[in-house]
């Protein structure tokens, strides 16, 4: 798999860092190998994106040193690290709404002449990178127009035509489509073909497997091992070194579904979604499953108010107020699809983000309780084991999937009877995958309805008990969920196949 | 999907032609209204009406100080930050400017003197920001009342300006610069203000410095991982807005034949009033050089061909009024672009 | 001469009621005698605002202009090319330099003096033992105000005691409120102040309202406790005040709104009509009387009559 | 590390001092050593009456900033308080003077004085409805709405002073509540109204859901509105209340000098904006205590009192004021950064 001759373009060595009550980064040593495509996996706050911030000079290392190509390695700003030939991709969205696609792709790399902008070939590199992911996107649209996955494109793109024979990628497919996913794996074995080194962070273990040439494991900022991935047993060996302990989830009918209709929606219709129906039972999960741009968020935004729509929503035999305080109050609760901008008060404590979708769980005449309030962030923190060192700690200060677990707790806070999970798991590692699989069931169980939406086939199959397939805004069909589901039907169905008709 | 996306983008062209181009409406607007108002009294282009030739002059020529100084103020609030001490900045390099040239330095070397003051100035209000982190509003107000201040020393006690007094006189020149005809009838003050609004707005469509000015106002962080020094572009943004400041106070200084420590009292209102009327958002990222030089001559256009129509105390009402109804329509119409 | 005709009538600062009165006096005035209409500018207390629209003049096509301009050099190339365009140009308070055209003006600085040696008298008078410190509060960057106001005032005060202590003038240009805050704060810390002068009779609200805060702002029975307070532009508020013998508001100058008014409107018609010239070197001036009101040297019953006939109260 | 603090009680586990106490408390020992510095440098500077008067001198900017604080938290301007103050005291001067006065500034429509405050009061919620009608439902970015909001307040105020004031024909109770003594002392109604506002504020902020649902909505405002808050109607209530308090502020202030001055106020909106930066409120949102605004205005006062008890010369007034904001500025933004380093 690896070349003849390999050598070693990257490498740390005792790499530690040190937040104010953290060790985030703990002693890390290990090398990389160029032209490879090499994974980096962990926990949720293993220090994954720690570790990649000190690699481009984001953040400064408390100790040990890094060195590329052999040389001493101390970037002090990205741009620092782009001169040394590292280019990256971060793990939260970096896009300038107000610019262009093109614009944006040569951001911080224009030539200039005397200050003024001329054309250059990373231009039309960067172009053909682009087209090449993703053909249908404008370079000279506003990127403010584009949605999160285009926008989570142009950012690829940019990293991959930089001429950077390091690229850092954390979490690149977070938001993408299959389709996308495979664009974009195409691009990155092409870049490895040029003897580019990619470093992959991704809690999709799949992709690790097809994609990875090597593995870094980390665990509570330690280093586990590197090796070639061709030496790793399986998914179960990998989960494994990360978590220290194997998981699996299967999908086993479980016997509590009610028969009572708790929630019936009517035609929903907007500008994406065309005359939507379903309904919701006592104790059921259901789940919608459909490509990026499916319609599955306008469901759960139209259910839960915070959209405008045509059609009817009736949860438990009464309409539903179109808004999200009415939604709340009738008992429906949402954890939305992207956590920092819709989901989390990032510069509020833990605490202070808990109590909100409850507020007289708490106060007493417009007053809080101020034990009462401590109380529930204590025993989220424990129930989701959320890994903080204070419910006093802000949530900017965790990491993306403690961060996910918050805006969970948020909701499970609320008492509601029906949860809308909106990519319920999305950058949350595999261990606490299934802890909330296990929430989500026990709710489920209490009698709780719970409709999950989500582009994760396996995530959909392994806890729900009903499935709607949504394609370009129609909800297509609706199956129920058994160790006997036809994947590829499933999948003819959510990219456009005709054929299906009902079953 | 594709024909999805085409519908939109008809409707999004219309909306944007209508966000693009409303300032230039609403200049039209008050141009008919002014010079309608009148007309029962004099007939239109005659002498006395609004768009009588001196008139427009006039105009052209008390607006070059806010001319002068729209364009980089409006770079400066699309990087997301904003000066209040511009009006200070200009009241001191009027009166250096003054005081240069009462004390023999001929034209040349005063005016480059004083620009160079009005850099210096603006470094400053980048030391502030960038260097020692200080939020823009505060930085500039300290520097609001500094430079208020050190021009206020200048001028001797019990006197409200370099003027001509006992020893010393404004030469003759002095005023040559902002009332002299030069082009069209116009002096030199309003040409620097137009060379200065062109040579902005190719800095803003075709230069690093605009484009990366947007880049910081539209999303900072972005901007600096992809490794634009933003602090750079934010402290020569400063300079570019304190150089302008002092155009704008020569520009003054020589329209009114002294040097007032006071003469740009409330101008950093006024220019957040033009910016802001010209589509400016003040969260950044967005703006553009020309809106807002359209936005001060239709602020000049109201505060002055006002005068003669109505009592000065209605310019308040109009111009708050004005301020409101051309916000209000210009995001009625994006937002409904949107929707569609 | 008049008929039809339109005159700019410039006032430094329309919020003043002193200019106030007068602007809408001139309106009045002009109209009914004269048939001409008067159409005013408001300087806003501003020397840009102020000219810039002396430019207006000719832009706006007006016959004449009555100019009050603070600065007065900046309004001589506005004032010479609207003698070029056969303007009858006028000024009120500064004569405009090196244009020669006629000037009317209030005699403002001999009652400054007059005020300021009333005052000191009257507290020498009460308190032999206690030494004389005044303070000042208006505009400490002005050179009308320096001139007519301050200066004159401070001179008159040392006429009487020439070893008065003069603590200086303190900003207040920003009005009422700043009035009040200097004066507690200044009293708070300098209790011994007791001759005020506070320049305009807007700031006098405030200042009468700070000495009442701190328990000062009284005489008895005619007879100085703390301190004495001077103002300026004499009006229906500040009479009561100036008559009680029981208020520290002793004297103020009384700038007659309708006399000026009047004798401003007039003079544009006498250089019409060639009484006057359009222009002559040395500039001619007109002085209209500025009076002092006083506690001391005026009866109640003839401020009553002042008041009535130049406000029309 | 779990197992280490599990044997700590809880009351100890929370953390050191949060960002907003630690800016706040910098504040007030900033506030304090000026004033401290300033009696070293001032004769007669130290005394309990000077304190007083740091307070009293300024209960209307204080009061303005207490709304202006509490919107800027949400995320929102209020440029318009200062407008609000000239307007709502022009019209109760206006409501309340008789009509029969001699000229157009003299004579009013001659309401009952309690119903001329009542009406004054309706006519600044007016303009505090227009920015919440401006703001909330066109989505028009507050700082335009509310500077165009306070020029068309303020510019009502000129057109019914004719840019000057109405200060004659009035009834003799308009100067009562505006001098109004308290106790005994020389504190008037305003200061005592104020203190008791600020008070609730700090109630309010510190301990009740409304001042929390400030803080979420300015933190993050689409999260907030997913997690059940209704943003509109929270954001049109505070700029009633500002509204609400700028009209009072305003009808007192007339009613102290007996006057309705269409310039008053002037700049007041900036210095309340001001005053809740230098108090530690961040201009994004989300962050800082209306305690902090109130010691930023200290701050400020205890500059303009000592320059006024040295008799500074205007241009040394600005100088000083430049230097003791830089000071005051420059010590919280380095202890911050210090502290998380
Ligand atoms: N700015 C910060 N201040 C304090 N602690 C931080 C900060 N950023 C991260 N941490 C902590 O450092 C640890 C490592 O976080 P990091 O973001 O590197 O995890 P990660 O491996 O990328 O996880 P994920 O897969 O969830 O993104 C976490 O415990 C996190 O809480
Ligand atoms: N034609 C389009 N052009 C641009 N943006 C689009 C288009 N269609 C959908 N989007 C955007 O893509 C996002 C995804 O749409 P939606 O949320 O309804 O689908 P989804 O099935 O939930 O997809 P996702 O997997 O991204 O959550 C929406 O935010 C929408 O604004
Ligand atoms: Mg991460
Ligand atoms: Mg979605």
């Amino acid at each position: 798999m690896t070349g003849p001759q390999t050598h070693t373009v990257l490498s740390v060595s005792g790499l530690t860092k040190d937040y104010p009550g953290v060790r985030a980064v703990d002693d890390v040593s290990f090398a990389i190998e160029g032209g490879t495509v090499h994974c980096l996996v962990g926990e949720n706050g293993a220090g994954k994106s720690t570790l990649v911030k000190m690699l481009t000079g984001a953040l400064d290392p408390t100790s040990g040193s890094m060195s590329v190509n052999g040389n001493e390695y101390t970037p002090n700003s990205p741009q620092d690290a782009r001169k040394g030939g590292v280019a990256t991709l971060f793990q939260e969205l970096h896009v300038v709404d107000e610019l262009t696609v093109l614009e944006n792709l040569t951001l911080g790399m224009e030539r200039s002449w005397f200050g003024f902008l001329v054309k250059s070939e990373l231009e039309e590199r960067a172009v053909k990178t682009l087209a090449a992911i993703e053909p249908s996107i404008d370079p000279s649209a506003r990127v403010s127009r584009l949605s999160v996955a285009q926008k989570q494109i142009i950012e690829i793109a940019r990293a991959a035509s930089s001429g950077a024979n390091i690229i850092i990628m954390d979490e690149p497919t977070a938001a993408l489509s299959e389709r996308e996913v495979e664009r974009l794996f195409g691009v990155i074995r092409r870049l490895r073909e040029n003897d580019v080194t990619v470093i992959y962070i991704s809690h999709k273990l799949d992709e690790i497997f097809e994609l990875g040439d090597n593995v870094t494991v980390l665990r509570d900022g330690k280093h586990i091992v590197t090796k070639p991935l061709a030496d790793v047993d399986g998914r179960s060996e990998l989960i494994e070194m990360m978590i220290g302990r194997t998981v699996f989830q299967s999908y086993s009918p479980r016997g509590t579904v009610g028969n009572k209709v708790v929630l019936k929606a009517q035609g929903l219709t907007t500008s994406l979604l065309k005359d939507v129906s379903f309904d919701i039972k006592e104790g059921e999960i259901v789940g919608f499953y459909g490509l990026v741009g499916a319609g599955k968020t306008e469901i759960a935004r139209a259910l839960y108010g915070a959209d405008s729509f045509e059609g009817a929503v009736d949860f438990k035999g009464k309409p539903v107020g179109r808004t999200p305080t009415a939604a709340i109050a009738s008992g429906i609760a949402l954890v939305p699809e992207e956590r920092r901008t819709q989901g989390l008060f990032t510069n509020l404590t833990i605490r202070e983000n808990i109590p909100v979708m409850n507020l007289p769980r708490v106060s007493r005449g417009g007053v809080f309780k101020a034990a009462d309030v401590q109380d529930a962030a204590h025993q989220y923190v424990e129930q989701l084991s959320i890994a903080t060192s204070s419910i006093e700690k802000h949530t900017e200060k965790l990491s993306g999937g403690n961060q996910q677990k918050v805006v969970f707790a948020k909701c499970l806070f609320s008492n509601a009877e029906l949860l809308l999970l909106d990519e319920p798991t999305r950058g949350v590692d595999v261990g606490a995958k299934s802890e909330i699989y296990d929430i989500i069931k026990d709710l489920a169980d209490q009698g709780n309805a719970v409709a999950v939406f989500s582009s994760e086939l396996e995530e959909i199959l392994g806890i729900c008990d009903r499935v709607f397939l949504m394609f370009d805004g129609h909800l297509q069909e609706e199956i129920p969920n058994g160790p006997d589901v036809d994947i590829s039907h499933i999948l003819n169905v959510v990219t456009g196949g005709q054929e299906s008709v009902a079953q | 999907m594709t024909s999805y996306s085409n519908q939109t983008s008809s409707a999004a062209r219309f909306t944007s032609f209508l966000r693009n181009y409303y300032i230039y409406f609403v200049l039209v607007a008050v141009v008919v209204l002014l010079s309608t108002a009148n007309l029962d009294q004099f007939a239109l282009f005659e002498r006395g009406n609004f768009l009588y030739k001196r008139n427009i002059i006039n105009i052209l020529r008390v607006s070059a100080p806010l001319l002068v100084m729209a364009g980089a103020f409006t770079l400066l609030m699309v990087s997301g930050y904003i000066d209040l001490s511009v009006g200070s900045a200009m009241s001191l390099s009027a009166v250096v400017y003054a005081m240069l040239a009462i004390n023999g330095v001929p034209f040349i070397p005063a005016f480059a003197l004083t620009v160079l003051v009005g850099v210096l100035l603006g470094a400053v209000n980048g030391f502030l920001v960038v260097r020692l982190n200080i939020t823009p509003v505060i930085a500039t107000l300290i520097t609001l009342s500094l430079f208020k201040g050190v021009a206020l020393l200048l001028v001797q006690d019990g006197v409200s300006a370099i003027k001509s007094g006992n020893f010393l006189k404004i030469p003759g020149w002095f005023n040559d610069y902002g009332r002299a005809k030069v082009l069209f009838d116009l002096p030199a003050a309003f040409w620097v203000a137009v060379a200065v609004t062109l040579a902005l707005i190719v800095v803003q469509n075709r230069g690093k410095l605009g484009k990366y000015a947007a880049a910081t106002g539209g999303n900072p962080t972005a901007a600096k991982l992809s490794g634009i020094n933003t602090g750079r572009t934010v402290f020569l943004l400063y300079v570019i807005v304190g150089a302008s400041a002092a155009l704008a106070g020569i520009a003054r200084s020589s329209f009114m034949s002294l040097g007032d420590p006071l003469s740009g009292d409330g101008m950093e209102l006024t220019a957040i009033l033009v910016v802001l009327l010209g589509g400016t958002a003040f969260s950044g990222g967005e703006g553009k050089v020309l809106r807002s030089f359209v936005g001060a001559l239709i602020i000049m256009m109201l505060t002055v061909g006002m005068l003669t129509i109505v009592p000065a105390y209605y310019q308040t009402l109009v111009i708050g009024s004005a301020l409101l109804a051309a916000a209000a329509s210009n995001h009625l119409v994006s937002r409904k672009g949107k929707e569609s | 001469a008049g008929e039809g005709k339109r005159i700019a009538f410039f006032v430094s600062d329309l919020s003043n009621v002193f200019h106030q009165s007068q602007a809408s006096a001139a309106e009045k005035y002009a109209m009914d005698k004269y048939g001409a209409e008067v159409v005013v500018f408001d300087g806003q207390a501003d020397s840009a605002v102020m000219t810039q629209n002396v430019d207006q003049i000719v832009a706006g096509g007006f016959d004449a202009a009555t100019l009050h301009i603070w600065d007065a050099e900046a309004a001589t190339p506005g004032v010479n090319d609207a003698l070029d365009e056969g303007i009858v140009m006028t000024s009120f308070f500064s004569p405009i330099t090196d244009t020669g055209i006629p000037t009317a003006r209030s005699d403002e600085a001999s009652v400054s003096f007059e005020m300021g040696a009333q005052m000191a008298t009257a507290w020498k008078e009460a308190h032999p033992d206690k030494p004389i410190v005044m303070v000042q509060l208006g505009w400490p960057n002005h050179t009308e105000v320096n001139s007519g106001r301050t200066s004159p005032f401070v001179e008159g005060v040392m006429s009487v005691d020439p070893g008065a202590e003069n603590l200086g003038a303190l900003d207040s240009s920003k009005g009422q409120e700043a009035a009040k805050q200097i004066v507690v704060d200044l009293l708070t810390q300098r209790p011994e102040v007791n001759l005020i002068y506070s320049e305009a009779s807007n700031l006098t609200v405030g200042t009468m309202a700070g000495l009442s805060q701190l328990g000062r702002g009284k005489f008895e029975d005619g007879k100085p406790l703390t301190e004495i307070v001077a103002s300026v532009d004499f009006d229906a508020v500040e009479f009561d005040q100036v008559f009680d013998p029981n208020s520290s508001l002793k004297v103020s100058m009384g700038l007659p709104p309708l006399e000026t008014a009047q004798g401003r409107i007039d003079l544009i018609m006498d250089v019409l009509d060639g009484n006057v010239e359009a222009k002559a070197e040395p500039a001619q001036e007109y002085f209209y009387k500025a009076y002092t009101i006083s506690y001391w040297s005026m009866e109640k019953d003839d401020a009553q009559d002042w008041l009535s006939a130049q406000f029309g109260g | 590390m779990s197992s280490l603090t599990e044997n700590i009680p809880q009351s100890l586990q929370r953390e050191k001092m949060s960002d907003e106490g630690f800016i706040t408390s910098l504040v007030v020992i900033v506030a304090v050593a000026l004033f401290l510095l300033a009696s070293l440098l001032v004769p007669n500077f130290f005394q309990w009456q000077n304190v007083v008067n740091l307070v009293t001198n300024n209960w209307a900017v204080i009061s303005l900033g207490i709304f202006v604080s509490f919107l800027l938290v949400s995320g929102n301007f209020d440029l318009s308080v200062g407008g609000i103050v000239a307007l709502s005291g022009v019209l109760s001067v206006w409501f309340a003077q008789s009509p029969d006065g001699a000229n157009a500034l003299s004579s009013g429509l001659g309401m009952p004085y309690p119903l001329a405050i009542l009406c004054a009061l309706i006519g600044a919620l007016a303009i505090g409805a227009m920015n919440a009608l401006f703001v909330v439902r066109l989505g028009i970015p507050s700082i335009i709405v509310t500077l165009g909001t306070m020029m068309v307040a303020r510019g009502i105020a000129q057109v019914i002073t004719q840019g000057s004031q109405r200060n004659t024909n009035l009834p003799d109770e308009f100067g009562f509540l505006g001098n109004l003594t308290m106790f005994g002392t020389s504190v008037k109604l305003p200061v005592v109204l104020m203190l008791l506002l600020f008070l609730v504020a700090v109630f309010v902020e510190r301990k009740m859901v409304f001042g929390r649902i400030t803080y979420w909505i300015g933190a993050n405002p689409e999260a907030a509105t997913l997690s059940g808050i209704n943003r509109s109607w929270h954001i049109t209530k505070l700029y009633l209340f500002s509204a609400a308090v700028a009209g009072m502020v305003g009808i007192l202030l007339a009613s102290e000098f007996k006057s309705g001055f269409s310039n008053r106020g002037t700049l007041m909106e900036f210095d309340a904006l001001v005053i809740a930066l230098l108090g530690g409120i961040a201009i994004t949102g989300g962050f800082g205590s209306v305690i902090g605004m109130f010691f930023g205005a200290i701050i400020l006062a205890v500059v303009t009192s000592a320059a006024t008890g040295m008799v500074l010369s205007p241009d040394w007034q600005f100088i000083l004021k430049a230097i003791a904001v830089f000071l005051a500025i420059v010590t919280q933004t380095w202890a911050v950064a210090r502290r998380n380093r």
